[in-house]
């Protein structure tokens, strides 16, 4: 009961509220963050904040860690952030909530420092999805390999492992190699280049990054293997029209980064406001999403995750 | 730079006396100068730099109250640590005529092993020793390479810069070690004692007066300009070239692991990427600092500087927003001003003798 | 009195240590195609699927831009200067150029290729005045431009990117497009690095490239213009790095401003492996080109191989460690062995 | 064929030429002489269209010319060799010779065979066998210098500088080269010839221009003329003759050099100094004299043989121990071996004594300075301060700071290499005062040179070195300059003019 009294009670104006991506230049985070695309700045800006993108260029703890220091010092008064190692940049998140700063992790979770966890979609529905949507592809048959971006990011290999878990339902699909594009597109091509040499029986690729499932379908499109190799992952639809349109990919999964990023920017500041706690079991309104609550272990679920195809691509811009 | 101050000033009187029995063809050149200006000269890049942190100090503060903040000066001091305490190797190598591009990659490879020794049970006292030796041998085998075989350095250590970094890939693969124990990782959180400082940060200082020491009053730092002056004339002075050279490996691996170790601890994260990209950071800190990339010249007042103006003027810009590594091209520009300024100098300088020795020969 | 020492040096025919001195200089670049050719034989042995047409299109792809650059790389390194700004070239042009074709829809693809050498060409125009005029070590200048130029790239593109969906299919098409299986892309580029080889050894001012670098001093006695020599190096690095930034657009179809990030260290690393001493003074563009080449194949032959691909920067930098270290045994017995011939020929 | 009027130049404030004058007719040789510094390499560099005059006036052929680099130079007609040979080392011999002005082909490609075959055909007069394509790399400074003239003989050029072209060859080479410039003078065309060796301008040339402190002093056909006049007017003054000092009898054996070999390069060389003994090494150059001194002290290392130094074996390939066992070794290249040019006169004395100048491992600099200062008046450094770059000296007083470098430390064995090369006559008779105080002290010196009057005036002893062996040795007494080239040469009949 206490919680939509709070709500009602209405929430601070003029917070410094900095949102935190992996890094810049990744489109990805660009939508989740940007206002154009209805992301979490577009939120802020709507709630009276004061909002700021701020991130290193590459995704490196060492990289984010100076941009969250100066932000502390610039007297923020919450933090959306995705983590890139939450190891290393837990020390500066205590550090920011001993100062009384809300800290929202959105995209990628450091699970113990932070006030609140965004979460877009269960790291264990992607994982079986996934699988489910290429074994459609390839009749449950066949070997399979997948292109993961680092092979330290969290998120793809907490994916991955549902993924093997999943294919214990499909005995005759075979997971032959995880090789790591390192989420650049040159890298990402070259290692997909290798898998095709070196397995010249392989059925499908799941591509769970951004990055690589464009580049591997480039390369599945350049070598004209498409219908003999099939291809899914996560990616934005813009980048995947091409592919979708084309068959090299029919079918691939995200949710949409700009509502995880509206969300977030909701509940951080719903939470700085003082408006909800953390606890599970909490509920506010998050503007045109509509109304959340919180889970347990301090997240919140955004929904599951959105599957694109042929008939629905087009429809989207992001 | 206090060296050739010292010098300046009191030499003046020593000599000038002396050399007026002489009939010094050049002699009459010079002697009107009086010390005051040559020991300006000679301090000029340093007072520049002087100028610029004193410069970035202001911009600092006028763009942020926080700036000279207890907790902004811990995290400037916490993310330029390691970077500052390699530059100090590197400014010794440099004024030897060589380079050292490996040294982060060295930093890689140290936390990775780190990394790996820690999760293979070794305790953290012998895991950092053992780190640092593994260090001190990268760095021989550098200093071998280039001394023994008499391959460039430049050359050598793109490859080695490529190979150690390779190693730390094969070492420590997708696996990352963050279970450090806290009484290592609180480097990572708390100032040193009784300062606002990082722990890195105090250790850059106090590698830095040694450093400093070694190199402008010792017979090992003189021998370092010699040779990188003229490395055959510092042979012919019987100075141990190839010793001294490859001791200078030597250190820089022996830091790069330093530097590792200091990092993995903060970061309380063991990756095999770790530090990449922080190699051209400190080889630009050091140039900015007025060390010469032909070698022999350079003082550790001018690279202390240096990374004062370096670490200043990237935390004041990520105080207005800047997107984190565009401060980068701002150290770049820096770079690139610092190495056009004694070219226009000199041009102006030029300018302003031609015209007055056309004043001075149409007198008569 | 003297004769066992000059009997010893005699020994040689004129004819004979000619032709030997001679083979050795040409093995400068036998010897890296020595060592693909061993590379891609025991590959091939373990992994017969090496040499299939689709990854010998892949490696050939993969070398083209690579190649394309060490050819750059090598016009400035002969005169011994360094160009550390073209994997940050590289990346502004691919951005800007591909920008211009995804922002406007049916423009010539040719437009592109202007937008990325007039990039290119500038910045090289900068840099050569820069090293020319201002006389300032070009390891520094292209340094700092490297961070320049990055940012200037990162904070145009702002987080954003281009995407092949936005990219006009026959720009897209041009990079992979092959006729008889061959991709057509590695065979301009093939002529293209011919040609600059040619140049290089066949002109005069290809010639006083090399003098610059074997002994500045002299060319400036010898009355080189070694400031317009090296200023032109700069540009046609530049623009080479311009172009091959446009071919990435085209290659890779999505670009955001990471693109060809440390690609500069890679383009050096070919150079030297390709037997360009790091120093000036000699060296082939077309040894380079096959730098290019064996770096880019050991980079396929890890993934072919299934070796995990954390192998592979160890094996390219032990490469270029050994690479210098073989050239330099090379060159020392090559001296070695002219002295011996002068001292002959002064008896 | 060539005036040059008034002309000044400044480097800086450094005034380095004030009045240059010279006067050049065709078919004449004619020597520019004066002392170090006196600005001869100065006025090369203008009349090569290096240096841009800052006055004074220039007629080739009598047109008024201004040259806007070294390639109008070379249009004029002008070549020059400069006192650094400016080679290639990368390049064929031939791109040397053409480089620039490589002979075309169709789509003005590069001839190589043509420029090969120029090249042969210009070699051939000159009776010297260098195959075209090879690399200029490891040629010995006398096929360096063959080189240079082929290039400046390829030029077809009318005026012909040679920037002190006999500095770095040995009397038989001097003969090579003299031969070639009698050919050049027969064909009509001038030669500009500059030398410290006075005997040589006497030799040679027919005409003398003789510079003081950059100013144009005389112009006088050297016939008329003695060496004393040439000598007053390049010092200003009278040079004191140089009193025969008593020499003591030699003590104990200092170095001991036994059946020393490094392969290709010398082979059984033994010898032995002994204390308050001066013992010259004379040959050709290539000899490999040089390198013996080198292995002496530690910078090359011997495949065979032996160094032992008072009785004590030394240890091969480390200058240090050498200097620790009383070793000094004033090495032939001045700039690139004796003097860290970058550094101060100060540093450089104290170069190689910083052992002992410091205390708990820092460097005393009061210390320092006064012994440098010290060491500099005692060999009368003519200087600024100590603290000036050693580069702003002029050559002899650069040599004497080398030397002072290695006299601080009061070695037993002294080895010097070309001690006076390049060095002006009155400083290389104040270099010759002081080996001479020194071996009166008792230090033992063996020293390297390829000037015959200077051998034979200093040294109690001289072996001669042929193509990597000793071949003769020469007591004062018996040595004259035509036994010593017979011997270097292996041609026992040659007499010297
Ligand atoms: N590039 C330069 N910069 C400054 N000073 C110079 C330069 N070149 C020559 N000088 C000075 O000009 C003067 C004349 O030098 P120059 O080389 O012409 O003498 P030189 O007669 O050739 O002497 P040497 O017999 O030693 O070769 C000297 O004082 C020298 O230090
Ligand atoms: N500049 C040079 N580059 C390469 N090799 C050289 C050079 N000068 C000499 N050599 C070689 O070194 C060997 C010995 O020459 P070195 O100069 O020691 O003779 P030297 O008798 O000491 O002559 P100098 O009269 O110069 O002292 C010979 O094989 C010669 O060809
Ligand atoms: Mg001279
Ligand atoms: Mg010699």
């Amino acid at each position: 009961g206490t919680s939509t009294a709070a709500t009602r009670h209405g929430l601070q104006k003029g917070l410094k509220v900095f949102v935190i991506p992996k890094n810049l230049g990744n489109s990805y985070f660009t939508t989740a963050d940007s206002v154009k695309t209805g992301g979490a700045l577009l939120a802020l800006k709507q709630l009276g904040e004061i909002g700021q993108e701020t991130s290193g260029t590459t995704d490196t703890p060492s990289a984010q860690l100076p941009v969250i220091q100066a932000d502390i010092s610039k007297g923020a008064n919450a933090l959306i952030i995705s983590a890139t190692d939450p190891t290393a940049l837990c020390p500066t998140l205590e550090a920011a909530m001993k100062r009384g700063i809300t800290v929202v992790t959105y995209d990628s979770d450091a699970p113990t420092c932070r006030t609140l966890f965004v979460n877009q979609a269960s790291a264990q529905a992607i994982g079986e999805s996934e699988v489910q949507i290429l074994a459609k592809e390839i009749h449950d048959t066949g070997e399979i390999a997948v292109v993961s971006a680092g092979p330290s990011d969290t998120n793809q290999n907490t994916w991955i492992k549902w993924m093997k878990v999943e294919l214990k339902q499909y005995p005759k699909m075979k997971l032959v190699s995880v090789v790591y594009g390192m989420d650049e597109t040159s890298t990402d091509t070259s290692v997909t280049q290798g898998l095709l040499s070196h397995y010249p029986d392989l059925k499908g690729i799941i591509a769970p990054t951004s990055v690589g499932l464009p580049a591997a379908a480039a390369v599945i499109d350049a070598a004209h293997e498409k219908g003999k190799i099939m291809l899914t992952g996560l990616a934005t639809p813009d980048e995947m029209k091409k592919y979708v349109a084309n068959g090299t990919v029919p079918e691939f999964e995200l949710w949409n980064p700009a509502d995880l990023g509206y969300l977030a920017a909701y509940a951080a500041v719903e939470l700085a406001s003082h408006a909800i706690t953390n606890a599970a079991g909490q509920s506010f309104v998050a503007g045109k999403l509509g109304k959340y609550t919180v889970g347990p272990d301090h997240t919140i679920l955004l929904g599951p995750p959105y599957v694109f195809d042929k008939a629905n691509v087009n429809k989207f811009n992001f | 730079m206090q060296r050739e101050l010292e010098i300046g000033a009191e030499q003046a009187e020593a000599t000038a006396p002396r050399s007026t029995g002489e009939a010094s063809p050049s002699g009459g050149r010079g002697r009107d100068e009086g010390a005051g200006p040559r020991a300006w000269r000679l301090a000029r890049w340093e007072v520049g730099l002087l100028v610029a942190t004193a410069a970035t100090v202001v911009l600092g503060v006028t763009t942020s109250s926080q700036f000279l903040g207890s907790y902004n000066i811990f995290s400037v001091g916490l993310s330029n640590g390691e970077v500052a305490i390699m530059t100090l190797p590197t400014a010794l190598i440099v004024i030897a005529a060589e380079i050292d591009l490996s040294i982060a990659s060295t930093l890689a490879l140290a936390s990775s092993v780190l990394g790996y020794l820690w999760m293979h049970g070794w305790p953290m006292p012998g895991a950092i020793v053992a780190v640092l030796v593994l260090g001190g041998f990268l760095g021989l085998l550098n200093g071998l390479l280039v001394t023994r075989l008499g391959l460039p350095s430049l050359a050598v250590t793109i490859g080695t810069m490529t190979l150690y970094a390779g190693i730390a890939e094969i070492v420590l693969g997708s696996t990352i070690v963050a279970d450090f124990p806290s009484t290592y990782t609180t480097i990572g959180v708390d100032a040193f004692p009784h300062t606002d400082l990082s722990y890195s940060a105090v250790i850059f200082v106090l590698l830095a007066v040694i450093f400093g020491v070694v190199l402008h009053a010792t017979p090992i730092g003189r021998s370092i300009f010699a040779i990188g002056a003229n490395q055959e004339a510092a042979l012919f002075a019987g100075i141990r070239v190839k010793r001294v050279k490859t001791g200078l490996f030597v250190v820089s691996g022996l830091i790069g692991a330093l530097a590792g170790v200091l990092y993995t601890l903060r970061l309380n994260t063991a990756e095999y990427d770790n530090g990449s990209g922080l190699i051209l950071s400190v080889v630009a800190i050091v140039l900015l600092g007025g060390v010469s990339i032909f070698g022999g010249k350079g003082s550790l007042v001018g690279v202390f500087l240096a990374v004062l103006v370096f670490a200043g003027l990237q935390d004041a810009l990520l105080l207005t927003n800047f997107p984190e590594d565009a401060t980068d091209t701002v150290a770049g520009g820096l770079l690139l001003v610092s190495v056009l300024v004694p070219y226009v100098g000199g041009v102006l300088s030029r300018l302003r003798r031609s015209t007055a020795r056309r004043q001075l020969g149409s007198a008569p | 009195m003297s004769s066992a020492l000059t009997g010893r040096l005699a020994a040689e025919e004129p004819g004979r240590s000619r032709r030997l001195v001679d083979l050795i200089f040409r093995a400068r670049e036998f010897g890296i195609i020595a060592v693909l050719a061993i590379f891609v034989g025991v590959t091939t042995a373990i992994q017969p699927r090496f040499l299939d047409d689709q990854n010998i299109k892949f490696v050939l792809l993969n070398t083209t831009i690579f190649a394309l650059l060490a050819l750059g790389e090598t016009m400035v390194v002969v005169t011994r200067n360094i160009d550390l700004s073209v994997g940050s070239l590289l990346g502004l042009s691919a951005f800007l150029s591909s920008e211009v074709l995804s922002e406007h829809r049916g423009i010539p693809v040719v437009v592109a290729f202007l937008v990325g050498l007039g990039i290119g060409a500038g910045w090289g125009i900068l840099h050569g005045l820069i090293v020319a005029v201002a006389k300032v070590p070009s390891l520094v200048v292209t340094l700092a431009t490297l961070y320049i130029i990055r940012g200037i790239d990162v904070v145009i593109a702002g987080g954003t990117e281009v995407v092949a969906n936005s990219l006009p299919s026959s720009f897209l098409g041009m990079s992979t497009a092959s006729f008889a299986g061959v991709p057509v892309l590695a065979v301009v580029v093939a002529c293209v690095v011919g040609a600059g080889a040619f140049y290089l050894r066949s002109f005069r001012s290809g010639r006083e490239l090399y003098a610059i670098g074997s002994n500045p001093e002299g060319a400036r006695l010898a009355g080189i213009p070694s400031g317009r020599r090296v200023f032109t190096a700069f540009v046609v690095s530049g623009s080479i790095a311009g172009v091959a930034g446009v071919l990435w657009a085209s290659y890779y179809g999505t670009i955001d401003s990471t693109a060809g990030t440390n690609y500069e260290l890679q383009v050096v690393a070919a150079v030297v492996v390709g037997g360009v001493a790091i120093f000036g003074g000699s060296g082939s563009a077309i040894g380079a080109a096959f730098g290019a080449l064996l770096l880019a194949t050991i980079d396929q032959a890890l993934y072919v191989l299934g070796i995990s691909s954390f192998w592979d920067q160890a094996i390219s930098g032990l490469l270029i460690v050994l690479a210098i270290a073989l050239d330099r045994g090379i060159s020392v017995r090559l001296t070695s062995a002219l002295r011996k011939r002068s001292l002959r020929h002064a008896a | 064929m060539l005036v040059l009027e008034h002309a000044t130049k400044f480097f800086g404030a450094v005034r380095a030429l004030e009045d240059g004058e010279i006067e050049l007719y065709a078919g004449e040789t004619h020597a520019l002489v004066g002392e170090n510094g006196a600005g001869k390499s100065t006025l090369v560099k203008i009349l090569a269209g290096v240096h841009r005059p800052d006055g004074g006036r220039m007629l080739v052929r009598g047109e008024e010319l201004e040259l806007a680099g070294p390639a109008a130079a070379r249009e004029a007609g002008i070549a020059v060799i400069y006192q650094e040979p400016t080679l290639f080392p990368d390049l064929s011999v031939a791109e040397n010779v053409f480089m620039g002005r490589q002979p075309l082909r169709r789509g003005r490609r590069i001839d190589a065979r043509a420029m090969h075959r120029r090249v042969e055909e210009l070699l051939e007069p000159l009776g010297v066998r260098l195959d075209p394509g090879r690399i200029a790399r490891g040629l010995s400074i006398a096929d360096q210098q063959i080189v240079e003239i082929v290039k400046a003989l390829s030029l077809d050029a009318q005026i012909i500088v040679m920037d002190e072209p006999t500095a770095a060859l040995s009397a038989y080479e001097v003969r090579r080269l003299f031969r070639v410039i009698e050919t050049l003078c027969g064909s009509g065309r001038a030669v500009l010839f500059i030398s410290h060796r006075l005997e040589e301008v006497f030799e040679i040339c027919q005409r003398v221009t003789v510079m003081r402190d950059g100013r144009h002093i005389l112009t006088e056909p050297i016939e008329g003329l003695s060496s004393e006049d040439l000598v007053r007017a390049m010092v200003g003054r009278e040079l004191v003759a140089r009193e025969e000092t008593d020499r003591k009898a030699p003590g104990a054996a200092v170095l001991e050099v036994e059946r020393l070999t490094r392969e290709g390069v010398f082979l059984d060389v033994s010898l032995s100094v002994r204390s308050g003994e001066i013992v010259a090494l004379a040959g050709l150059v290539g000899a490999g004299r040089s390198e013996v001194a080198r292995a002496i002290f530690g910078i090359d290392r011997y495949d065979a043989g032996r160094v032992v130094l008072n009785g004590t074996p030394l240890r091969a390939g480390s200058p240090a121990a050498a200097m620790a066992a009383g070793v000094g070794f004033v090495p032939e290249d001045r700039r690139q071996q004796g003097l860290v040019m970058e550094l101060s006169i100060s540093d450089n004395i104290a170069l190689a004594s910083l052992g002992r100048l410091q205390r708990f491992g820092l460097l005393r600099r009061v210390v320092e300075r006064r012994f440098a200062q010290d060491w500099a008046s005692r060999l009368r450094i003519k200087f600024g301060r100590t603290t000036d770059p050693v580069g702003t000296l002029s050559g002899g007083n650069q040599q004497k700071v080398v030397l002072a470098k290695w006299l601080s430390r009061r070695p037993r064995l002294l080895i010097v290499d070309e001690p006076t090369r390049g060095i002006d006559v009155a400083t290389k008779a104040e270099v010759h005062r002081l080996l001479l105080e020194l071996a009166r002290e008792g230090v033992a010196i063996l020293m390297i040179s390829s000037e015959l009057p200077e051998v034979l005036r200093v040294a109690d002893r001289i072996l001669v070195m042929r193509e990597g062996r000793l071949v003769a040795e020469h007591g004062q007494a018996e040595a004259t300059e035509s036994s010593i080239v017979a011997a270097a040469t292996g041609q026992t009949g040659m007499v010297l003019p």
